[in-house]
């Protein structure tokens, strides 16, 4: 293939995702610091009039993390390791590039203009499903260009097999449609009618019980597509690659894959346990659930694996700490959250902020510090500059882990105080507490997960500088760094 | 050699996965449906201010603190009344069980509070319940409801889905026009039980402040 | 009637869960096999992330006529 | 057991620890209750597992050697593969699945599990358990019952000491106030459901009603004024409402509160919603002897 010999992997595309992911991350953790504050001092809630209420942020925070900042670090990874893995640049194809410039600005259009609906409470309440079928249908075409891009890198690659990371983004590609779609099935009631209120409002196709159903089919394994698969797939590209190691064993990553299609689209019902939907289905999602805790540690245990004997790495490469850390909070969150689905333990555990604390050992200590270790692997081969400054990386690291810790312990114990105080009774057999008695005693522990957030937006906002710095100010590279990341 | 086949052609193998992750819908939501969707024998749907009302509950997204899913406990029965039944939920579109109890469930909030009592604590909640971190809500005192959003919902639920509203609700804007009086009287008659001047006002200038509503929401869940 | 549904998903669940783990506990058996085999080595495909440029021999080539593009751009 | 092992699991004991010291300072009993046993049992095993399994693997780290590279001649297929498969893991993976079908055929069989039988069960449980404290309740179990339900369940609108937060709600600190008198007189009342019927509008007006509100709300002491007369048919001249046939003017007594617990109350202040759908009748019993204990 002489006429390759020039070709080099465009990173255009996973340079604007890589802007997308530290704005939209600044974004939505600056709003989920200022929740997490208002719960401690409610005063807070009076910022911004009407907009600034706890009620109307916390959509905003979660779609713009998980739209926002989460896809848009699955969109810029997709857009550096589709290429490499495949080996094929994507330059090679007029089409892709057209193809992949148009998502991008669709989706950077469709992401701001939906989280600034929600600040309007335009909102279908159906949680990280809020969008309004306006931006859903603006959601679906970035995604179906996406997929068109996937499909279209992987038609023209080079590399016959798939590598274990293709399949898992191919898998987040498909399962997302498919629940995105289902789940927001609405009619318009001005289209239903003769033009009669706002254009914006619908009505879901589904109602009560099914409704319910439907929406943690879709809520658990949006989870399930968009912050365990692809960034699962990211650590088995980007672990091997930044540390020379091959997988420790790839037979074991393509059963877990196997594994976490099958188990975890059954789980979802493991959210509505105690509610009104048929016992057995109840009864069923809290099994799998438990199921699904041997494929995703599979993949955890495969990462951990991968470096054995490779303690100098760890202890030297502050990118290797933030993976190894990452896959340890996967394990954390994995046999947190099957846990908490056991019907007994779900009795205590459901409504209670030990749920927030175990989503967040799973996006602050997994989703987060994946994707920027990711973009941090990424940064000096797309800028062609060495990294800003290991010291701040070190800095940042040890920061946010201690933040993490700190929010999931506190919540941890909120919570399951919380579950226990409602079931109380005292000597005379009627409840001991009053509901707000319930609320007042977790102020301390607010306070800390307020402090916790603090902590790591500042680590956050370390990251963006220090990426910034290397773009702008690190030491050029003349070429590519094979394995190890440099930095100064 | 199946697997072999699957491992090597991108096409299929996003095929495989497509079936892998459909077997759990399919087996676990599509057969309930009808039964799950049945309602009550004596549910009645929501009138057009109590639509309005659920609007306003999903604008400033009352459910990221309420639940409204009584737990068969006991020590949830003690606190909120009876058990959460599925058919009582049949008109709910979307369903707003919720998922975090930062604030207590509404599913019977009805039965134990006031048109008065969530005047006053939709205004200061901290006032009324002390301690109480929920933040005032003194913007729905003058924002406007839109009951003619309300009116095209049920309207639409009505013709989509056959949910058991009376003849006059139609899609054309006389029958809106026709119906708005009835949704202006239910309006005051909540209004009635309130002593704040700017929605007494409002009301009787024909306009629906968004409290309003959203209390007359709050009374319908029983 | 009502009852007959529940048995039936209930039956269904049962029955995918077996064949979950026969599937998944044969597919393990078929990749140690295939290995031992020779068909294939799976283990080799993790130098697809450590051998990436552009330029570096794919580890199972896609031959020029299976490829769906022509080499336009040069 | 190497140092990081031993941080890891005393990190564990640490949160474990403080879990339960938070959990017991607030009076609940863990053990007694098997949701609440089973929960700590559930986090005990999270953080112990989650500690233990990392640390083995991040152990292996420092201890294996490297032994993770791929050898070329491996490309035939036939070699030696050193990373073999983690057993523990796949056998768990076998025990886990084995597992969830007793969990759905034993545990909770899904053709014969019920919530809805599983919470009438609880329901029996905890009457047989309570039924002797609440039957041979002395004055002082009542009071200390009733202030407890109190707490719970009335304490959102009458305030934590029953003042009614500034106007808001009933005071139970007195039994009336004049402009609760005055209400009633001058618009009527009818909203108990008293066998007497409803109370009519303007009974008396002027200084009559005043001078009546004055004398009742002052708990009835004093001279009465002739103008009383108008209520004494029905409330008795002692205003203690003729043996249960009409409102209590003067205390708060047990079929006053039975009737405000069943049909709530609507007076100046506002409308009280009905609780009998919250309020058994042995609370109904404790919270009237606490309720009158606030205003003596």
């Amino acid at each position: 293939m002489q006429s390759n010999a020039a070709l080099e992997y465009d990173y255009s595309l996973a340079k604007k995702f890589t802007f997308l992911t530290i704005l939209f991350g600044i974004l939505g953790m600056v709003v989920g610091t200022l929740i997490a504050a208002q719960m401690a001092f409610p005063e807070l809630n009076y910022l911004l009039g009407e907009y600034g209420t706890f009620s109307r942020l916390r959509p905003v925070h979660t779609n713009t993390v998980v739209f926002g900042f989460t896809v848009s670090g699955i969109f810029a990874t997709w857009f550096y390791l589709g290429q490499r893995v495949l080996k094929v640049s994507i330059a090679e194809s007029k089409f892709l590039m057209v193809i992949g410039n148009i998502q991008f600005w669709l989706y950077f259009v469709v992401a701001l203009a939906a989280t600034v609906s929600l600040l309007f409470g335009v909102s279908s309440s159906k949680e990280y499903a809020q969008y309004e079928w306006p931006f859903d249908l603006g959601v679906v075409v970035v995604w179906v260009l996406w997929g068109i891009g996937m499909m279209g890198l992987i038609g023209i690659r080079r590399e016959k097999a798939l590598y274990i990371s293709v399949w898992y983004y191919l898998a987040c590609f498909l399962g997302v449609a498919m629940l995105y779609l289902f789940n927001n099935m609405a009619i318009p009631t001005y289209f239903a009618t003769e033009g009669l209120g706002s254009i914006l409002h619908s009505v879901s196709m589904y109602s009560g019980t099914n409704d319910a159903l439907v929406q943690w089919w879709y809520g658990h394994n949006a989870v399930a597509f968009g912050f365990t698969v692809p960034i699962v797939g990211m650590i088995y590209y980007f672990l091997p690659k930044e540390s020379g190691q091959a997988i420790y064993s790839y037979k074991l990553s393509l059963l877990s894959f196997w594994g976490l299609m099958f188990v975890y689209l059954w789980a979802g019902s493991h959210h509505l346990l105690w509610s009104t939907v048929p016992d057995w289905m109840q009864t069923m999602g809290s099994a799998f659930s438990v199921v699904l805790i041997l494929p995703s540690w599979g993949s955890a245990i495969n990462m951990l694996l991968t470096m054995k004997g490779e303690w100098n790495q760890l202890t030297d490469n502050p990118l290797i700490k933030f993976m190894v850390l990452a896959s340890t909070f996967y394990m954390l969150s994995t046999i947190e959250g099957p846990i908490q689905a056991i019907r007994s333990v779900n009795a205590i555990a459901h409504f209670t902020d030990w749920i927030p604390g175990h989503v967040h050992d799973g996006t602050l200590g997994w989703v987060t510090f994946m994707i920027m270790a990711a973009i941090f692997h990424m940064s000096p081969r797309m800028f062609k500059r060495e990294i800003y400054s290991k010291k701040l990386m070190e800095a940042q690291f040890w920061l946010q882990t201690v933040a993490v810790v700190l929010y999931f312990t506190s919540m941890w114990i909120a919570g399951i105080t919380q579950g226990m105080m409602w079931r109380a009774v005292d000597e005379y057999g009627n409840l001991m507490y009053s509901f707000i008695d319930t609320v007042t005693v977790l102020h301390p522990y607010y306070t800390i997960r307020a402090l916790s957030g603090v902590m790591y937006l500042t680590g956050f906002i370390m990251f963006a500088y220090n990426i910034y710095k290397t773009m702008t100010s690190g030491r050029v590279l003349t070429e590519e760094p094979q394995f190890r990341t440099p930095m100064a | 050699m199946f697997f072999h086949w699957l491992e090597k052609n991108p096409f299929f193998f996003a095929a495989a996965i497509s079936i892998v992750i459909s077997f759990a819908g399919l087996i676990e939501i599509v057969p309930n449906f009808a039964k799950s969707g049945k309602p009550l024998v004596d549910l009645k749907p929501r009138t057009v201010l109590e639509l309005a009302g659920k609007n306003v509950y999903m604008k400033d997204n009352c459910m990221s603190c309420h639940s409204q899913m009584i737990r068969p406990f006991k020590s949830e029965t003690d606190r909120y009344g009876d058990y959460s039944l599925s058919g009582e939920y049949a008109y709910d579109r979307p369903f707003l069980w919720g998922s975090k109890r930062t604030g207590p469930d509404l599913h019977r909030i009805g039965n134990y509070r006031s048109t008065d009592w969530h005047e006053n604590h939709m205004w200061d909640p901290p006032a009324i319940v002390p301690g109480s971190i929920m933040p005032a809500y003194k913007h729905q005192f003058t924002n406007i409801a839109d009951i003619e959003t309300a009116y095209a919902e049920a309207v639409t639920v009505k013709n989509a889905f056959h949910t058991p509203y009376g003849p006059e609700f139609k899609t054309t804007r006389a029958a809106w026009d026709a119906h708005r009086p009835k949704v202006l009287a239910d309006a005051k008659a909540i209004a009635d039980n309130m002593k704040n001047k700017d929605v007494k006002e409002a009301v009787a200038n024909g306009e629906v402040p968004e409290v309003v509503a959203l209390i007359a929401y709050l009374n319908s869940l029983k | 009637m009502e009852m007959d549904l529940r048995n039936l998903q209930g039956y269904a669940n049962i029955f995918m869960t077996i064949f979950l783990v026969v599937m998944l506990y044969w597919y393990i058996i078929h990749l140690y096999r295939s290995e031992k085999k020779g068909v294939r080595d799976y283990e080799k495909y993790g130098n697809i992330a450590l051998d990436d440029s552009v330029t570096s021999t794919p580890v199972e080539d896609k031959p020029a006529s299976q490829r769906e593009y022509k080499e336009e751009n040069k | 057991m190497n140092a990081l092992m031993i941080k890891a699991l005393a990190f564990a004991a640490i949160l474990m620890i403080a879990t339960i010291y938070v959990v017991m300072s607030l009076d609940i009993d863990i053990v007694g209750d098997s949701v609440n046993a089973i929960t700590i049992g559930g986090a005990l095993a999270i953080a112990v597992i989650t500690s233990a399994v990392s640390v083995k693997y991040i152990n292996q780290m420092k201890t294996d050697t490297a032994s993770g590279e791929l050898a070329e001649e491996n490309w035939d297929g036939i070699g030696e593969y050193k990373n073999e498969l983690p057993s523990g893991w796949a056998y768990t993976f076998l025990a886990v699945f084995i597992w969830s079908m007793w969990y759905g055929m034993f545990g909770y069989p899904i053709n014969t599990y019920s919530q809805i039988g599983e919470y009438n069960e609880e329901v029996l449980a905890y009457n047989a358990k309570f039924e002797a404290i609440h039957k041979n309740a002395d004055a002082a179990t009542l009071l200390g019952m009733g202030e407890s339900i109190y707490l719970v369940q009335c304490s959102q609108c009458h305030g934590n000491t029953g003042d009614g937060l500034d106007g808001r709600a009933h005071d139970f600190t007195s039994r009336i106030t004049k402009e609760q008198v005055l209400e009633a007189i001058n618009n009527g009342a009818d909203s108990l459901g008293y066998a007497m019927g409803a109370m009519p509008a303007g009974m008396a007006s002027g200084a009559d009603a005043e001078a009546i509100a004055i004398y009742v709300a002052g708990g009835m002491k004093g001279k009465q004024p002739a103008s009383f007369a108008a209520c004494s048919s029905c409330h008795g001249v002692d205003g203690k409402g003729n043996g249960g046939m009409s409102p209590n003017l003067v205390a708060y007594d047990d079929v006053l509160m039975n009737h405000v617990i069943k049909n709530g109350k609507k007076g100046s202040i506002g409308k009280m919603p009905a609780f009998k759908t919250l309020i058994t009748p042995v609370q109904e019993k404790a919270l009237t002897v606490y309720i009158q204990s606030l205003s003596n």
